[in-house]
């Protein structure tokens, strides 16, 4: 089964499944560097996303992405809005015009999105944030399809790096974000957003039909 | 969580329904994309303000829509930022053909999102200058961090502009009349118990009988530092000594002071504190000329209080003092 | 008991002082005796308005001297009536040769201190008349008892004899004026929590997570009963069906809307309450024309809120709508 | 010893140590059905009259009573500062210009006292006030001195009235005062103003010197 605009649509459901389980989850690890909400965002963002979702029988991959990231971007707010928003809408851009996707186009998007996040939240390796997740992903993403692997590995090893990423943001000193405001006291605390990115790449990494 | 409210989900919708209906004769609500406007927007020639931000602070924002003070609000949910469908209308429609100004508090998501709203907004002919509140001094200011938070200065600014724009200050010059309020203002504020963010239904931190959490944000996160609660006085030394060094504000400075509440905290109270100010800042040599003291950008039904300084001279206060009418700020009319 | 105060005994003091810093262009204050009188009084041939209470309740009363509402107030400790010593003065200093009118809540201390204080004044030869506002419907009136609380409705009634008085009714008509206000507002409030008294240092009641107080005043005292939390859609029903059957409003009936927070319920909270408050009147048949939404008679740190009606009338209106510049309601001026 | 003006002075220092002694629980009983100052308000009262009290040496009992009855009316506040303030005045006009006090005019100085808080606070017996511990201490102290008692025997039969009437306050349903406020709720609780006057009349039952 190729990674067309229905396998897409699902990972996408599977994804606002996802945050919807663990939004409280979210919120709590955002309660304690940040405001609290960023579980009630992402959940808010998701199902307007799946309200928004085009018939995968008229669209692309690229069209599915861009609605989700127009969902975000008008539903979200706060930090998580606009950069999850971007990051959807430069990961569209990166596959646009594609029925399907192989393994080089799902890495290739997931390094659009980090570049999108980077351009508009300016943060580096290190700051506590998204990009802790995001960055060593889009690593082991195109690692695995360098040496071979197809969109499923590509996808088990991004998982595997991104989850190993937002562990380390734990004994980090934000320096964005508003966990960057508490100083030294945002240190021995998860960061929800790079929480939120490991669940999303998780979510497709276990995505059905994500095999090519 | 004990509020007076009845679904987490809708509090800021209601709440904004019931301000729209309180002040009818004055503002209209618009829902989905939520935002409110003065009645009598535009208004043709002047420079249009928008300002917006997470709910959860009033009457900050929509409740200074009015003469004098804000064209439009963009209320988010609680303590989130708005999205940029809700500056989009807004800002066309307080466009009375000088462009609009948008007052951003400088928090990620705030500058994100209005950035967007900017976008757009170019993108559909109209002109919008925005600029960046961080008086926050709790917070290092440094370029490899997030900077600053938007924290009180943001009320001073928002009647200082109102008023400019009505005097009839261009698009550049109300931005650069705001970037200067935005170099002379400071302020830091503390907390004596956290507060609970209707949707997560638990506080945002916990704190001891005898503790206090100094160098608060606006937002019910915990402060740079957590100590032994003191005296009024002892706690209203530290912020204005931490707000008079960073600037720094100097002996013969005259100042508006700004004695804010986050919610929860007794005006009596507040006015021990504006006390106890007003006695350091002689003692720094510092005149206070305005001042202000009340609740007007909180954290929900957080209790403490913040303190903030504008440095003054003659264009400042004859734009502090010009009418405002809104619901939240009034005099002269 | 976590406050931003210096010494629970000074309180009152340090605060009064405050308010009179931040104020010095409107009020002077006088200690030991406490009162507080607008700096242009008396007002020659006009009735002067005094009225006082426990303090606690900021900005009621002390925030309410200017022109166009009080010429004096009389702050007694927390939750503790003033004493005559404090009237007297106060009484003597605004009496501008038409007398002086004393606005008085219903409560014992209250009511006997304001009555030792009359006599007094009397005595020196300045002409006293008093009202006592008894508004709160959660009390059963009876002569055998104290009878009804004085709350919400003292708010609207300084404001309206203000008025009158800057407008030259006379002594009597003043107090004719105030007896008409007091027969035509009705209130009845309700707490989520309790609040502390600062000498006392420890919370009036406690209230389980789940728990609210129906029918309280504004002394941090329990109300008439304790029941399960409900919606603000449900509370709001609960206070107007109270308040509007009493009097009784009927159909027709205009009315101002007067909905009060008790000190720490966020402003939000307050038009959830103002939005489901104009919606049950109107299925009332009952009109709000003029309202009033925030913190104005409160209960220290209490959070909860009180729902007051005026039925209004030509006149009242006129009053209600004339200018008034005090540091706690402002408008017109 | 007479009871003179001396006496009648030490009888007000004591029952300021023991309003003093006394606050905290005097003010927790306030809390469950009032405002929480009633015993902050006597204090602060009784504090005042020990500052203005005249030199004993030239003067009369009558002019102690009336010093704490100014000291009270213009410290005190709330309804015990009218409703003591006027019981001490009246209290003094019942034994005007007499220099040593005989038990008879103790008895009087008490019904003075009573008839003035009633008329000042229009309260009955049972409306769980101070007139539920002054009433039948009234009765008690004349019934002693009618008896053939002397003053001490009249005081302690007022105290042991008193006491009894404020207990008796407990399950009463307040009508005046604010606990009356509470209706039904105000049942179960001891009244302030009750236990206080019990306080002050033990106290003089204590008193040394109170023997005439
Ligand atoms: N400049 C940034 N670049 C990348 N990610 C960021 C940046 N600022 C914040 N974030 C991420 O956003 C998350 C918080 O999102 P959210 O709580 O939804 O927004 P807000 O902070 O506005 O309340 C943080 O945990 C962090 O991972
Ligand atoms: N009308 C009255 N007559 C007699 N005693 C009264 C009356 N009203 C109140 N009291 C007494 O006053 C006491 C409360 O005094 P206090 O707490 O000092 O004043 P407040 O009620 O004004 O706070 C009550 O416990 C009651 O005994
Ligand atoms: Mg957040
Ligand atoms: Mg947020
Ligand atoms: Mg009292
Ligand atoms: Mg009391």
């Amino acid at each position: 089964m190729p990674i067309d605009a229905a396998v897409v649509t699902a990972a996408v459901r599977s994804c606002a499944d996802v945050i919807a389980e663990h939004r409280h989850e979210l919120t709590k690890l955002d309660s304690a560097i940040g405001d609290a909400d960023h579980g009630t965002n992402l959940h808010r963002g998701f199902q307007a996303a799946l309200v928004r979702l085009p018939d995968p029988g008229d669209a692309l991959p690229a069209d599915v992405l861009k609605a989700v990231s127009m969902a975000l971007v008008s539903k979200v707010g706060g930090a998580s809005g606009p950069l999850y928003g971007t990051a959807f809408l430069r990961a569209a851009g990166a596959v646009d015009g594609a029925e399907h996707l192989d393994a080089s186009q799902v890495a290739d998007a997931l390094a659009a999105a980090l570049a999108g996040v980077q351009q508009r939240g300016k943060a580096e390796l290190g700051d506590k944030t998204i990009v802790d997740a995001l960055s060593p992903a889009v690593d082991a993403a195109r690692a695995s399809v360098d040496a071979g692997g197809g969109a499923r590995e590509a996808l088990r090893a991004a998982a595997d790096a991104a989850a190993e990423g937002a562990e380390a943001t734990i004994p980090l000193v934000a320096r964005k974000g508003r966990a960057s405001y508490l100083g030294e006291r945002s240190a021995g605390h998860k960061d929800p957003g790079a929480t939120s990115t490991t669940l999303l790449i998780q979510t497709l990494a276990e995505q059905e039909g994500c095999e090519a | 969580m004990k509020k007076l409210i009845n679904d987490p989900e809708q509090v800021v919708n209601e709440s904004i329904e019931g301000f729209a209906a309180a002040h009818r004769d004055q503002v209209t609500a618009h829902f989905d994309p939520t935002w409110v406007v003065r009645n009598d927007a535009p208004v043709p020639g002047k420079v249009g303000i928008v300002s917006g931000g997470g709910s959860g602070h009033e009457p900050l924002h929509a409740g200074f829509i009015g003469p004098g003070m804000l064209d439009a609000a963009c209320p988010g949910e609680v303590f989130t930022s708005p999205v940029p469908d809700q500056m989009q209308p807004a800002t066309k429609a307080v466009d009375g053909g000088a462009g609009v100004l948008h007052i951003v508090k400088n928090y990620t998501g705030d500058v994100a999102n209005f950035e967007m709203a900017a976008e757009l907004a170019e993108a559909e002919g109209t002109r919008v200058r925005s600029v960046v509140i961080d008086d926050d001094v709790a917070v290092q200011d440094s370029s490899f961090t997030a900077g600053r938070r938007g924290v009180g200065g943001t009320v001073l600014a928002e009647k200082i502009l109102g008023a400019a724009a009505d005097k009839g200050y261009d698009l550049d010059q109300c931005a650069d009349l705001l970037e200067r309020v935005n170099n002379q203002v400071r302020s830091m504020g503390m907390a004596l118990t956290p507060c609970t963010v209707p949707q997560a239904g638990e506080p945002t931190f916990e704190l001891e009988e005898h503790e206090m959490e100094i160098g608060i944000g606006i937002h019910g996160e915990p402060g740079r530092e957590r100590m032994p609660l003191e005296s009024a006085d002892a706690i209203t030394q530290r912020l204005v000594n931490a707000v008079v060094e960073d600037l720094p504000f100097r002996r013969g400075d005259e100042v508006l002071l700004f004695v804010n509440g986050m919610g929860a905290t007794p005006l009596m109270e507040l006015y021990i504190v504006y006390r106890a100010a007003e006695r350091l800042l002689a003692d720094h040599g510092i005149t206070v000329v305005r001042n202000l003291v009340g609740d007007y950008i909180t954290s929900l039904e957080m209790a403490g209080a913040s303190v903030t300084l504008l440095k003054m001279d003659d264009e400042l206060t004859q734009l502090w003092d010009a009418p405002v009418k809104t619901p939240g700020l009034r005099w002269g009319m």
